[in-house]
């Protein structure tokens, strides 16, 4: 199920829980925080969330993930707050019977999650400024009021 | 009739803060929201062709009625992962 | 550096040793143990290697996934021995820039593991049965003597 | 010329035994020792055409000259991952 959380991520229990006997493969993806963007050097980065229609969205990428690859599970936790460089900011976890399906959805999930899920990404500048990491429009936006 | 708005990210930072409460004639759409919390907030000017806007935590069409209670929330270019 | 271990593998620690902070992405492959192969009931599965072949061809792999993807690393751990059920026997362990390199370099690296690393699968069925898995034949081989 | 063999999986269980000391003509190649295991261990009949060949961990073709001390590896299909 998916998770929001202001706690380090911890990628070997969310692999074990995803390990099954009628299961032979594993994918993971662990987003990981960077300390250079746009040739800038990031000192750290903070997560937000719309936290309900967050999690709503992540599910909803998990069921997904599931149906149209053919998975037997797809788990999705995102961190918020201030994430530490080199630290895992995001972790999707799927587990197939075999490799290819596994691999598929989980790079699916991770860009509909880059797509569709309203969580935003502050830089912090070692120059001291802070930004907004440029985004995706979520689906249609309103007219101009 | 109340509705609270919710400003993330961008948004919250160019509004100030982080949570409005709007109090619209009955009937109003979210257009009349969005013009509402414009005027009071002239610093969002530039960000309004990029914000998708839910109600309730569903994306929304400006045409969308709010009903009394509802959250529409301003959301900017999402940056997760 | 590519491991052949006889105790549990431990891929969040793998993923940590992986992180930089100048990576964004670290994807991750398990492979885990099946209790069924082929319409039979596998109760438990046992893995042999000619080890430093095992190692130099692992090690290779590492190396290769790094120059023909550009990732930042690679790392193989393979488990020898009897591995229970649900329990990985492999980990393949990628970190790059992005991520479309290193779910591609992971990938890769898994197939071309189960092509050419001198690595033996033994499944022992619940009807006490025990047979060598069909696998793939390394290199060309020898002429009939 | 003494030469080492090492058997795996398949090819250990076809022989009973994961190690063999071959002793051979000086000169003698790849081809040659096979030539020998096949006739100590008629076993090992079936899985000739399925088994690759290393001298000191490197894949070899059987006309391949050993020295002295060699180690001759037969490996059956792998299976790994």
């Amino acid at each position: 199920m998916a998770e929001l959380v202001h706690v380090p991520i911890d990628s070997g229990q969310l692999a074990r829980a995803a390990a099954r006997p009628d299961c032979g493969a594993i994918a993971q993806f662990l987003g990981t925080t960077r300390d250079h963007h746009a040739g800038r050097r990031v000192a750290s980065l903070t997560y937000e969330a719309y936290e309900p229609m967050a999690l709503a969205a992540l599910a909803s990428i998990e069921a997904e993930a599931v149906t149209r690859f053919g998975v037997a599970s797809c788990n999705i936790v995102h961190r918020l707050g201030e994430v530490p460089l080199a630290e895992s900011s995001v972790a999707v976890t799927v587990a197939s019977a075999h490799r290819v399906a596994a691999f598929d959805a989980c790079r699916w999930a991770m860009d509909e999650l880059k797509r569709s899920v309203p969580i935003w990404k502050r830089e912090r500048f070692e120059d001291g400024d802070s930004e907004w990491v440029e985004g995706s429009k979520l689906g249609a936006g309103p007219d101009r009021p | 009739m109340n509705v609270t708005v919710l400003l993330f990210a961008q948004a919250r930072d160019r509004a100030g803060r982080g949570r409005l409460d709007l109090d619209l004639e009955p009937g109003s759409r979210v257009s009349d929201a969005l013009r509402e919390i414009a005027r009071a907030h002239p610093g969002l000017e530039p960000l309004w062709p990029h914000l998708a806007v839910a109600v309730n935590g569903e994306l929304s069409a400006p045409d969308m009625p709010l009903a009394e209670g509802a959250e529409l929330a301003l959301l900017p270019p999402v940056s997760g992962g």
